[in-house]
């Protein structure tokens, strides 16, 4: 299907799911919500960028305290063994579509800490990774734009291949 | 893991035990507790720490003496400044590196708008926690001009890395000292707003008023330190009473808690401490800036491998939280042999599970934002 | 007060319990006291007029394995009489017991947690003694001198692939690809026109 | 290699012209309407008179009947999202302003578009519901919120006959259906099986039955001065004039409004009275395990009540829809003689129209300022103000209010002159309100910008 759809892309059917999916995609860009997940240094830029001067709320992108609103987690500072499977956890009880970004050279790579016994060398050890921002700690423009490249993929991308696939046996609808 | 913390507690079937963090809202970071409350009123509140630990004394031991000062900077992400400061000093008493007055004016200098910008976060999330949005972004904006001060004289926002053994990295830039001064015109002018915005707000007070008593010996007894003991009635401020740098040079007061709106020792005692210290940073930093005597910035000959002769040396900074220590053990090689910070949130930390009895589950937030505790230094 | 001041202090009551290094010519000087007399000694320097150390400023550890001690070391400060001291304790690095100060300073409850965590140390009379900064089920001391590194937790490693490795195979063999179709090109220059079907 | 599909990039002049577009056309196209098709639920009025038919007659009356109100209703409710949705980026404007911020500003004009984005979103998103919920109630609990929340329209009034139905009980009636939410909230925090949920849900539970009797009590203070139930009937005993508002003519409706406005602001779970969904406390309360579309309904009706709170106190106490000159007698001659109005009548509509959704905002914005403004209390102090302040308030209110009326039914002068004492008084307060307001903000060195929205 998806194959069919990327080489022909003329076919009627294909042509409409995709006008249906621009229409989703933009509401689904400008409507990001982040989960607060302020782990160390990086928290306080995080704080930052929602701020008065970056605002992060321009791109419609508000804070939300519980997983299951969120739609993007903001993986922000260093990660240690011991919170790294309280990120998943996190990570598990967001609802789909959901996206991380890892913010900082702690949360991309273990960053400064490489030399630690305790730290966890990269977030995308435990949960997939869609935008990773550069910095120690990366500035509020830096993690805007991590934000806008973050729209970018949405937009790029079906809803309909983002759908968790239904857990067999459960009964959830 | 749960049965494991709450050892210490009697447990019937009457309380529910709720899992407060490490992802919450109001924990400041990653730090857990595990609340035993009976209703909205809790039993016991146990801090479960280490989500941040980063074994930051372990890698001073494999970095040089120079090395380690980017690490310091983590210590205390909040108000980098201070562990800077509290290491570099420690180094200097132990090697007998003399720092040139200069440096130790914009020491004082670079370390007091830390302790504003702190005091401005710590506040900041403190009215967040007890529902008032605005003050915090409030905040956040004058700390902003903060920033681009301390960028404009070290280049970075947030982990300065300032200090350096033996003085400071960089003299002030061009026009740094005017931008500087409007700021602090401006900022006495903001924190009349602010008290007006939020200190005195009733339900602000009723809030915080007679909450989460601490009494002074108490505080002495746990090992508070910095605006929690002050808040406490306790008079002591280590830039006062032990002076280190350029401190004596300068006339400030150091508030104390007396009971603003209630009790000695509450939640609002402990918050209006660090408002008029935030008043008072901005008095130092003036004095300090129309005082400032020309010179080196560096002490000289400070070797780029610096070897260090067996010793230990103890130094204590007042840092945003309190007292920070740092101590240092040489063996005589061009590495630390043990780095320790002793840091305020630590102790603060301790002090939770013996106040929160009897306290409501509000009260508990408004109690963790009056200690202004900040992950990193408890972990380190 | 200065240390050998409160040196002489403690010697008329403790005997040999407490003994001083010489003070070293720059850093802190401090004194030595037996395990056993630890908390006598140090309600002795709490209570005692002119004393008063109400403040235990820190409580932390060093390891030395050449000696194949612990010392525990304590810093001590008077908020009235503003002068501070530093105690030490050693401890056998086999079986590190000492004894707990939380009956004389509350606030030693969470150092020596933190010391118990990082160091093995096992404080006597200490309320709660469990691992403070790491989860429960770590394995080892990791400030002491000879710690190995576990080698990640719960199945998360601990290994960074450096991307450069990654980067330069990928140069590497972008390059090869390139000198691969670089060099039969001349030799193949006449069906130059058939080559886009082929990759078609 | 995915497609990128672009959407044309707009001007930004056209940004402006479709944002205010859509932003008076869907509210308004959808009130005509519902305005066209009321009539024809009432088929004595419209079928007999417009069409010349007997409806008795019809084969199947009941069932035309019946598709007509579920298509009535299904607008009414379209009509609710839209404005609740309106006020969220209304609310996040104002805030942004407040935090020196300049908030929502992608989508749309001023980020006009932004609830829409949102509520798309939310209805993509995973209709998530936990293994260990309770997942018949789960699933059920917004419905409850959304129902209390839909049929408060019903007997809204938003202009001179721009009612849906003007119930003889209405007041009555908005106060037993605005009720359901909280059974929604105690569901949504029992079913969801997770401690902060149920935080929540209790805390709602106690703050809403509480609050409702101050509430109560304070609401019979306008009725026994129109001495009738039904909205309209309450705004027709008012004038157009400040000083003929039930609010300015009697001290006590006064107080009863204020006693009213901060019952409502805890009914409606808004700071100061915040606690069930405390962020800082509860992380997000009892929303804490929704997620997906079943959020937004609470989302929706979270803020559609702030515009439901703030019309229900423009009616009560500021004179509702009433447009100053304009009596009855002018409605009635505009009206014509016609079966269906003249364009004057219905020219006059769209003016009360305005002059209410004006009262409404001016309300709305206060509930928004005080959210922004103010912390939280604890939940003791909440309770406290309630059964120690304000239900005793209401009560000597509602009392004097009694007496009140038998020495206006006396002296009908009095109300004229204590009308115009209260305005004055108001418009004195509002004054000074503004000159302090003014030099807080010279105190901090700065000034009034309002060019920067």
């Amino acid at each position: 299907m998806a194959k069919i759809d990327s080489e022909v892309g003329g076919d009627v059917t294909f042509f409409h799911t995709s006008q249906l999916d621009q229409l989703i995609n933009l509401a689904r860009e400008n409507s990001l919500w982040y989960l607060l997940f302020g782990l160390a240094c990086c928290g306080i830029e995080l704080i930052q960028t929602g701020g008065p001067r970056a605002d992060l709320m321009r791109f419609g992108a508000i804070p939300r305290a519980s997983p299951r609103q969120a739609d993007f987690m903001i993986v922000a500072g260093t990660l240690t063994y011991k919170m790294a499977e309280r990120a998943k956890l996190l990570y598990d009880q967001m609802s789909e579509p959901k996206y991380v970004i890892s913010m900082g050279s702690c949360a991309n790579c273990g960053g400064l800490f490489q030399l630690a016994y305790s730290v966890c060398k990269g977030v995308d050890k435990v949960v997939p990774v869609d935008v990773y921002v550069p910095g120690c700690p990366p500035r509020p423009e830096a993690l805007t734009e991590g934000l806008i490249r973050l729209q970018d993929k949405v937009r790029n991308e079906r809803w309909q291949d983002k759908r968790r696939a239904p857990v067999q046996g459960t009964g959830a609808a | 893991m749960e049965k494991l913390i709450l050892r210490r507690v009697d447990r019937n079937n009457e309380e529910m035990i709720l899992n407060f963090g490490p992802q919450h809202p109001s924990t400041h970071g990653v730090i857990n507790f595990i609340v035993e409350t009976d209703g909205e009123v809790l039993r016991k509140a146990v801090p479960d720490v280490g989500y941040l630990h980063r074994s930051i004394e372990k890698i001073g031991e494999v970095t040089g003496w120079h090395g380690f000062m980017p690490f310091t900077d983590r210590i205390d992400y909040v108000a980098a400044m201070f562990p800077n400061e509290g290491y570099a000093t420690a180094v200097e008493r132990l090697t007998g590196i003399e720092v040139p007055r200069r440096a130790q004016y914009l020491r004082a200098i670079s370390c007091e708008l830390a302790r504003i910008a702190s005091h401005l976060v710590s506040l900041g999330t403190m009215s967040m926690d007890i529902g008032a949005f605005t003050p915090m972004l409030h905040g956040i904006r004058e700390r902003e001009t903060i920033n681009d001060l301390i960028e404009a004289l070290c280049g970075a926002r947030l982990t300065y890395n300032y200090h350096r053994i033996g003085g400071v990295a960089f003299d002030l830039p061009e026009g740094w000292k005017e931008r500087t001064l409007a700021f602090l015109d401006h900022f006495d002018k903001f924190l009349v707003e602010f008290d007006r915005l939020i200190s005195f707000n009733e339900i602000y007070v009723r809030r915080l008023a007679n909450v989460a008593v601490i009494t002074g010996k108490d505080a002495v007894d746990y090992g508070l330190v910095g605006p929690n003991l002050r808040g406490s009635g306790v008079d002591w401020d280590v830039r006062r009473d032990l002076p280190y740098g350029a401190y004596d040079d300068f006339e400030f007061a150091v508030p104390v808690g007396q009971g603003f709106k209630g009790t000695v020792g509450d939640c609002y005692d402990r918050y209006y401490c660090r408002c008029l210290e935030m008043g008072e940073s901005s008095k130092i930093v003036r004095q300090a800036l129309l005082q400032l005597p020309e010179g080196e910035i560096m002490a000289p000959k400070v070797a780029r491998n610096l070897k260090v002769e067996a010793g230990e040396a103890l130094s204590r900074v007042e840092s945003a939280r309190g007292e920070m220590a740092f101590y240092v053990v040489a063996d005589g090689t061009n590495k630390a042999y043990r780095v320790r910070a002793r840091t305020g949130s630590f102790t603060a930390m301790g002090i939770i599970e013996s106040a929160s009895p009897g306290l409501m589950i509000a009260d508990l937030v408004a109690l963790i934002a009056s200690l202004d505790v900040v992950a990193p230094e408890i972990d380190r | 007060m200065t240390t050998s001041e409160i040196h002489d202090l403690l010697k008329a009551r403790f005997g040999e319990d407490v003994s001083a290094a010489p003070p070293p010519p720059k850093g802190d000087a401090w004194l030595t006291v037996k395990a056993e007399r630890l908390v006598e000694v140090c309600r002795f320097l709490k209570e005692t007029a002119g004393l008063e150390f109400d403040f235990c400023e820190d409580l932390t550890a060093v390891d030395w394995p050449k000696r194949n001690v612990i010392e525990v070391v304590v810093h001590l400060l008077s908020y009235k009489l503003k002068h501070s001291l530093v105690l030490k304790v050693e401890a056998d690095r086999g079986s590190p017991v000492v004894p707990s100060l939380y009956p004389v300073w509350k606030t030693a409850d969470w150092f020596e947690r933190e010391v118990y965590d990082l160091f093995g140390v096992t404080f006597t009379g200490h309320p709660d003694l469990r691992r403070l900064l790491l989860p429960d089920d770590w394995v080892g001391f990791p400030l002491r001198k000879d710690y190995a590194e576990q080698g990640g937790w719960h199945g998360i490693d601990n290994v960074r692939e450096n991307p450069l490795v990654e980067l330069k195979r990928l140069d590497d063999s972008a390059r090869a690809e390139a000198a691969k179709s670089a060099s039969p090109a001349p030799a193949a220059a006449p069906p130059a026109t058939p080559a886009p079907t082929s990759q078609a | 290699m995915p497609r990128t599909p672009k959407l044309p990039k707009l001007s930004p002049r056209a940004v402006v012209l479709l944002t205010l577009a859509l932003g008076l056309g869907l509210p308004a196209g959808l009130f005509g309407a519902v305005l066209v098709l009321s009539p024809l639920a009432q088929p004595d009025f419209f079928v007999r008179a417009v069409l010349g038919h007997d409806p008795a007659t019809w084969p199947h009356a009941h069932l035309v009947y019946g598709l007509v109100m579920a298509l009535l209703a299904f607008m009414l409710i379209n009509f609710g999202a839209i404005i609740s949705g309106m006020t969220v980026w209304w609310e996040m404007r104002v805030s942004s302003r407040m935090q020196s911020r300049i908030g929502y500003n992608r989508a749309g004009a001023a980020g006009f578009f932004q609830w829409i984005a949102d509520a798309v979103k939310l209805l993509f998103k995973e209709d998530l519901i936990p293994a260990e919920a309770d997942g018949m109630l789960f699933r059920a609990a917004p419905y409850f919120v959304m129902t209390g929340f839909a049929l408060t329209f019903v007997a809204l009034p938003f202009g001179e006959s721009l009612i849906a139905a003007d119930l003889n009980v209405g007041i009555f009636y908005l106060t037993a259906v605005t009720a359901l939410v909280v059974v929604g909230i105690l569901l949504a925090g029992w079913s969801s099986n997770s401690k902060w949920a149920l935080f929540g849900g209790m805390r709602s539970a106690a703050q809403v039955v509480s609050y409702e009797i101050p509430a109560g009590i304070a609401l019979m203070v306008p009725v026994l001065m129109s001495g009738t139930l039904s909205m309209q009937g309450i705004i027709r005993a008012q004038g157009a004039w400040p000083w003929q508002w039930h609010a300015f003519t009697n001290p006590a409706a006064a107080v009863a409004f204020v006693l009213f406005f901060i019952s409502q602001l805890a009914e409606g779970n808004r700071t100061p009275f915040d606690l069930p969904e405390a962020e800082s406390e509860l992380v997000a309360g009892y929303l804490s395990e929704y997620s997906g579309f079943r959020f937004a309904l609470y989302f929706l009706v979270e803020f559609g009540n702030l515009w439901v709170m703030a019309a229900i106190s423009a009616t009560l106490f500021f004179g509702g829809w009433q447009v100053p000159g304009v009596g009855p007698e002018v409605y009635a001659a505009a009206k014509g003689a016609g079966a269906v109005p003249a364009l004057g009548w219905w020219g006059l509509q769209l003016l009360s129209m305005v002059v209410m959704v004006a009262k409404t905002v001016v309300v709305l914005n206060v509930i928004v300022w005080v959210r922004w403004t103010l912390p939280r209390m604890r939940i003791d102090q909440m309770m406290n103000l309630c059964w120690k302040f304000l239900v005793p308030s209401a009560f000597v209110a509602f009392v004097f209010t009694l007496l009140w009326q038998l020495l206006v039914a006396r002296a009908p002068a009095l109300g004229l002159v204590t009308g115009v004492v209260l305005t004055g008084a108001f418009l004195v307060t509002l004054i000074l309100f503004g000159r302090q307001v003014k030099a807080n903000i010279a105190a901090a060195g700065d000034h009034v910008d309002l060019t920067n929205w």
